[in-house]
């Protein structure tokens, strides 16, 4: 039977199978926890955290466009829009903050079903609508806040503290949006839906999904998570920026990919993207307190990447 | 007889370039099977493709219990109780069986998708079919015979009123299409309205009850099941074909492929035989003994442990397609959709595939000398198309393989190895085929064929091997072969062996 | 190749030993020669004083600003210069050094919203100001004038742009018809220079908030540049300056970044001793032109 | 017969339906001609032109890439490290400039081995080998100009200048490379390959393609072509820049999609590429022109570009 071979394996090395970038990122926290005194300290770990949370809870958001077979360059945009949105109407319309925030989600998934109706019902290429997208929401961030930052409320700019003496609250927010994305992509309808339009559209519309609604579902959660990515972003900055989170897009691609996901679709997790997110912060934590030149940092940051996805891939084949 | 359960009236579809169906009239009744015959591109899957929502009718009605009934899509074919099985697969490939079998209706509790109770679901229909896989593998991992098996027990999870389905034995050997009829009978007995499409004319009277022939889109007669076959073939391609395996032995010389002890864990063991200049060696066996695992090894396709090939005298480097086709070995795979055509690319395109080295001179390919022997071999196998510049996404099933051997037949392998190469062929056009074999033999070529078909591997192979568990376990010369001592012989447990 | 200064720089600080004081430096970007320049002059003067200098990148992003200080307190650094992306939202990782008891000198931008302990910057819209007013004097108060604006929604381009607006409301002879950005890139200025003289073919002069634009502007005007045509740029790069000596640059707003880079350096170790400084310390924007170029040129 | 219907089109007609963003081109020119009297000039078409060049030649090599159902982000910075290459070698290292543009080529090739290489060998992603080597290849080029602009060698930088009196050198250049591509995927072996590989790529080694050795060549065309983009663009500037044509790789990416291309692969036009290449360019060219304030110029671009699409994708359902 072949379900012996996996069988006889044990869990962990099948969950590791499972979760190939893992292995990447261990070898990359041993490595600079040598070449680094600093790296391995509990603060610099949580800094990591935080650097990573906006890039993760993007990444969520694309993991789901991308299980789909689709792509999202819009996030970074969007991210900013919806900041900005907050700031301005709390602060220059004088709404109420609680209010200000639904409003800045509510752009997020506004975008989102633009993007999808476009895709969905203009069948468009995602790349090609999205990227319309990316230019019409910051050219919109731009246009509303004028082109200057806006202060972000106190009470929101609170998210970009932390919780008690040491907890910060980014990386907790990134925790809750990734077991959100998790359950989303394992146990729900539209989740699993994802994966047969990623996996074969035809099968899935021939099955009963409506393709088009579940669509416009993904990529409106796609904008929602940009969207809290956006006030996360400002509340770090106590101010939103028109240019904020700006070329975002790949970054959070690149750890949907990394973290196992296919673009051709039908593949990906959220565990995985976590760890591609992390990776990527864990590198430019790492190459500041090594303080690499930054000329020379891209490379290195590039042949990393190139690195932790060959090991993986590598790996996979050996066990194969 | 009872009330039709449905009834389409003067459905007509056309595409560019093409009117499919013009006009065709089709009742489906409870308690019976109804075979849709008809040649490759007559029309057939268009028609349930309309029943099933997959595709709106250009003109014509549906009626369901004599009232009109309008299906948008699959979901509203569902909730009619039509329920479908396709030509084409349509499982999502990185899902589960579980999941593919759920797929579009989940159970859930609390919101959220119940795996539990998806796997148990999973297991009974399994059962139901009598198909022994884990529910939590990945359909991609399955072989095409069981993916059919898996796709079967889908449409049976929808408890429909209409079950349709568009050639089902296609991919099945005969132990799982009396299986499958087992099943048919009993659903057809409690009561269910069945459409079934098949090229086999065999499996016509033993499952049908009524038979629609559909001719270019129109539909030419409607008769009992137990119609003569030459009736039936005189209705479908309007001329009486002399003979349905014209198997011409031909001078055996040399041998031109010969494989010693192959070998790969987990998938075949110690497998030897040649084949000889002339001869037509067949390859016969149950779903899953590692037939095709050993094709495509010999080919170069996949690695194995150990043995070797040899082509002509050349012993081949393992695992390297480009030299196996140098030496002379061409390969018909056997899942055309997956391994045998590019579909976004044209027919001329896909029909000069395997040529295109040999048509490039300093980089340059030949288009125009490509073309020409393209239309030839499209011609000798009446591919039924709008001309060579149509995708062939856009061909009928048996029409997509024809090209698939075409390509092959555009190479002049030596030896030609053919993996379930009738699959969905219709009767013509399947003695057509069987002609080009005997001139390659004729020319001093071989070929060996892998097939389900038990009629086709008796009546056109020289010399049967049946393969069980991965092994060889016996030979047959085809003269005096019978079903029975190839069936024998492939259910044969093998004594320790390890390849499973 | 010139990879001695990089390689010796990743050397001394990643082995962490105390060659001299440790100072970490986050420049908004190295996509620009001018911020080049101003690191260039920090890594001299540390060399000089012998301080470990530690320089990162932010690449116009903010929040990787923010990342790069904090990565800096956890390094142990004892002075951090920051040159911020932005005024505004380098107030957080200002705040977060002060928590980790690192003085912080702000670099050419200052930091609202935060105290830092010396502000080392020229002023943007004071130098928006003086371009205008040197466009005016080489126009003689009367034209047609293009702006060509940097990457919206920077402040750079924000300060600049409103400097020079506020400067040129003086001149009710010069009109600036047209105003479209070129981020800043040098084929984008020569792109869009291009095409603004499609539909304004009589400009006579051109403001672009940084040489890099100026200088695609004048490949665009070709021969006009410098004659019927005056250009003012703004930063007083190295290839800046040579086109003033070439006399296709009419003027730039010289900030000196090499000198902007050095009295941070001087600022940061001092602070890094514990000595209170004052709040600014002003470099000043001076009119290159062709007149004054030399003196640029040699500093 | 069958054939008939397609028959009876007129050859202008089945043209356009192939090469769909050609009406989209029309009409944009026709839209700007009626809103700017500039647009319509000789000089300023051959300023488009001119504008096109780079985005064009980009597109061409990328559009060989994304046939193979691949995709490539490294172009931009090929294209930077290339340009600076022959800056260095004819300035800096004193090498006659012939040789230092022989060089500047060979490190485009040598960019787009290395991104084939991680692909076929390594098995990692498209996206994550180019990303990978769209950090190096930038890093690379601030680290040999040290991050200021080199002067080009004066007769290289006469590509950037006329034939002639009215003949922009560049536009020569993306119309020759434009043939070239053309040429390479309509008539050569590679070129057939490149769009079975992407079609289908186990039916393509299943009928004797070297998969490996085809994405070889394509990424290393790309990587030629990034170089002569790079160097044309270099020449137009008569210095090379280490951060030239940063983002253009998506700029590029989008002409291909633009101009009929998937994402998916095996489909995909040299003029197809170029009339996208030419939407883009007019695109800016005519907000230029109209002076749109630089806030509003992001949305419009993007609203345009999706806008542009769409008129293709129904103008195609209706033809169906
Ligand atoms: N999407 C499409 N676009 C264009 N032509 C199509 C399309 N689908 C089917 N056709 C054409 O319609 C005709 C009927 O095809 P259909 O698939 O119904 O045949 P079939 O009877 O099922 O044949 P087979 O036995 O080979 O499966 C064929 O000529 C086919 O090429
Ligand atoms: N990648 C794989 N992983 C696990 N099992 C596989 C894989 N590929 C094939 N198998 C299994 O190996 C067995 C041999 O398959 P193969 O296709 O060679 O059989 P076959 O004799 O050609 O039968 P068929 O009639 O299905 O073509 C099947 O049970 C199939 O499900
Ligand atoms: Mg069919
Ligand atoms: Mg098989």
């Amino acid at each position: 039977m072949p379900g012996n071979v996996l069988a006889r394996r044990s869990p962990a090395a099948a969950w590791l199978a499972e979760n190939g970038a893992v292995a990447a990122l261990v070898v990359l926290v041993v490595a600079l926890s040598l070449l680094s005194s600093d790296f391995l300290s509990l603060t610099n770990l949580l800094n990591v955290g935080v650097q990573a949370a906006v890039t993760a809870i993007l990444a969520f958001g694309s993991t789901f466009v991308i299980v789909t077979g689709g792509i999202d360059l819009s996030v970074g945009s969007v991210a900013a829009l919806s900041a900005i949105t907050l700031a301005w109407t709390a602060t220059d319309a004088g709404v109420a903050w609680p209010v200000a925030v639904v409003v800045s989600l509510a752009v997020g998934v506004m975008a989102g079903l633009v993007n999808a109706s476009l895709i969905a019902y203009g069948k468009l290429p995602p790349f090609i609508a999205t990227l319309a997208m990316l230019g019409i929401a910051r050219g919109l961030a731009l246009v509303i806040s004028q082109g200057s930052p806006i202060a972000m409320p106190e009470a929101v700019s609170a998210l970009g503290g932390n919780l008690g003496r040491y907890l910060p609250i980014p990386v907790i927010v990134m925790v809750v949006m990734g077991v959100i994305a998790a359950v989303i992509l394992n146990r729900t309808y539209t989740g699993r839906a994802m994966y047969a339009i990623g996996g074969n559209e035809e099968a899935a519309r021939l099955s009963g999904i409506k393709v088009d609604r579940q669509l416009l579902i993904t990529y409106g959660l796609s904008g929602a998570f940009a969207a809290v990515a956006g006030i996360v972003l400002a509340s770090r900055l106590a101010s939103a920026q028109p240019q904020a989170a700006a070329g975002y897009e790949l970054d959070a691609i690149a750890a949907v990919v990394i973290g196992g996901a296919s673009l051709s679709g039908g593949k990906g997790k959220a565990l995985g993207t976590f760890v591609g997110a992390l990776i990527l912060a864990v590198l430019r934590n790492g190459l500041n307190l090594l303080s690499v030149s930054a000329f020379w940092q891209q490379v290195v940051i590039g042949a990393v990447i190139a690195l932790a996805v060959l090991v993986d891939t590598l790996r996979r084949r050996g066990t194969y | 007889m009872s009330e039709p359960i449905l009834r389409a009236e003067g459905l007509r579809k056309g595409f560019p370039g093409v009117q499919a169906l013009d006009g065709v009239d089709l009742s489906l009744c409870p308690g019976e099977v109804h075979v849709l015959l008809g040649e490759n591109g007559a029309g057939k899957s268009t028609l349930i493709k309309m029943l099933s929502g997959a595709y709106r009718p250009d003109e014509g009605r549906v009626l369901m219990d004599g009232r009109q009934v309008d299906i948008r899509t699959a979901g509203d074919a569902q909730r009619l109780g039509i329920s479908t099985i396709y030509q084409e697969f349509n499982l999502v490939p990185e899902l589960s069986v579980a999941e593919n079998l759920s797929l579009g209706r989940p159970p859930r509790r609390f919101g959220l998708i119940d795996k539990g109770a998806m796997v148990r679901q999973a297991r009974e229909l399994l059962a139901r079919v009598e198909v022994d896989v884990d529910p939590r593998t990945p359909v991609a991992r399955l072989g095409i015979a069981r993916m059919q098996m898996v796709e079967i027990a889908k449409a049976l999870a929808l408890n429909a009123r209409v079950l349709i389905m568009d050639e089902p034995t296609a991919v099945l050997t005969t132990s799982e299409v009396d299986k499958l009829f087992v099943l048919v009978r009993q659903l057809r007995d409690e009561g269910v309205a069945v459409a079934f499409i098949t090229h086999h004319l065999e499996e016509i009277a033993a499952i049908g009850d009524r038979v629609t022939v559909l001719r270019d889109g129109r539909s030419v007669a409607e008769v009992p099941a137990d119609t003569a076959q030459d009736e039936l073939v005189r209705l479908m391609v309007g001329r009486p074909i002399d003979q349905q395996f014209p198997r011409r032995p031909a001078e055996l010389g040399e041998p031109l492929l010969k494989v010693t002890g192959l070998s790969r864990r987990g998938a075949f063991d110690d497998v030897s035989f040649e084949v000889r200049a002339g001869e037509v060696v067949g390859i016969s066996g149950l779903v899953g003994a590692g037939r095709t695992e050993v094709a495509r090894a010999v080919f170069g396709a996949d690695r194995y442990d150990s043995g070797e090939v040899t082509v002509r005298g050349r012993r081949l480097p393992p695992h390297d397609v480009h030299a196996a086709m140098e030496a002379g070995l061409g390969l018909v795979p056997e899942d055309r959709k997956g391994q045998g055509l590019v579909l976004t690319a044209d027919i001329g395109e896909n029909l000069g595939l395997v040529t295109l080295r040999d048509a490039t001179r300093a980089g340059f390919v030949d288009r125009k000398g490509q073309r020409t022997a393209a239309t030839k071999v499209a011609d000798q196998l009446a591919i039924r198309m709008t001309g060579l510049n149509q995708e062939v996404r856009t061909l009928s099933g048996g029409n997509q393989q024809k090209v698939v051997i075409g390509k092959w037949l555009v190479a002049d392998a030596h030896v030609l190895i053919l993996d379930e190469p009738t699959r969905g062929i219709d009767v013509g056009a399947k003695v057509e085929i069987y002609q080009l074999v005997n001139e390659l033999t004729d020319s001093g070529r071989a070929v060996l064929m892998i097939s389900s078909d038990l009629p086709e591997i008796l009546g056109m192979s020289d010399r049967i091997l049946v393969m069980a568990r991965g092994r060889l376990v016996g030979e047959l010369a085809a003269g005096e072969a019978t079903q029975d001592d190839v069936m024998a012989l492939a259910v044969t447990e093998v004594e320790g062996s390890r390849a499973r | 190749l010139g990879l001695a200064g990089c390689g010796s720089e990743g050397g001394s600080s990643g082995g962490g030993e105390q060659a001299g004081v440790k100072i970490g430096m986050s420049v908004s970007t190295l996509n620009n020669p001018f911020f080049v320049q101003l690191r260039d002059g920090a890594q001299a003067q540390a060399a000089k004083l012998g301080a470990a200098l530690t320089v990162t990148d932010a690449q116009n992003d903010a929040s990787q600003q923010v990342n790069q200080v904090q990565n800096f307190t956890s390094q142990g650094m004892k002075a951090i210069i920051i040159n911020p992306v932005d005024s505004n939202a380098a107030a957080p990782a200002v705040t977060l050094a002060d928590r980790a008891g690192i003085p912080v000198i702000a670099a050419d931008r200052g930091v609202t919203g935060a105290q830092v302990a010396q502000t080392v910057a020229s002023d943007n819209v004071a130098g928006g100001k003086l371009a205008a007013e040197e466009l005016a004097v080489q126009l003689g108060d009367k034209g047609q004038v293009i702006v060509l604006q940097g990457t919206p929604g920077t402040s750079a381009s924000r300060d600049r742009g409103q400097g020079f607006e506020q400067g040129i409301k003086a001149f009710p002879g010069i009109k600036v018809v047209a105003r479209q950005p070129a981020d800043f890139d040098r084929t984008k200025g020569l792109d869009v220079m291009t095409n603004l003289l499609q539909s304004h073919p009589d400009v006579t002069g051109v403001f672009a908030e940084n040489d890099e634009m100026a200088l695609g502007a004048i490949k665009a005007l070709g021969d006009r540049a410098g004659q019927q045509v005056k250009v003012v740029g703004f930063d007083g790069t190295p290839d800046g300056l040579t086109a003033i000596q070439n006399g296709t640059l009419a003027a730039s707003i010289a900030q000196q970044p090499r000198l902007l880079g050095q009295q941070a350096v001087d600022a940061a170790v001092k602070a890094a001793g514990g000595a209170t400084l004052e709040k600014t310390m002003a470099v000043p924007v001076k009119v290159a032109t062709k007149e004054n170029v030399a003196e640029f040129l040699t500093s």
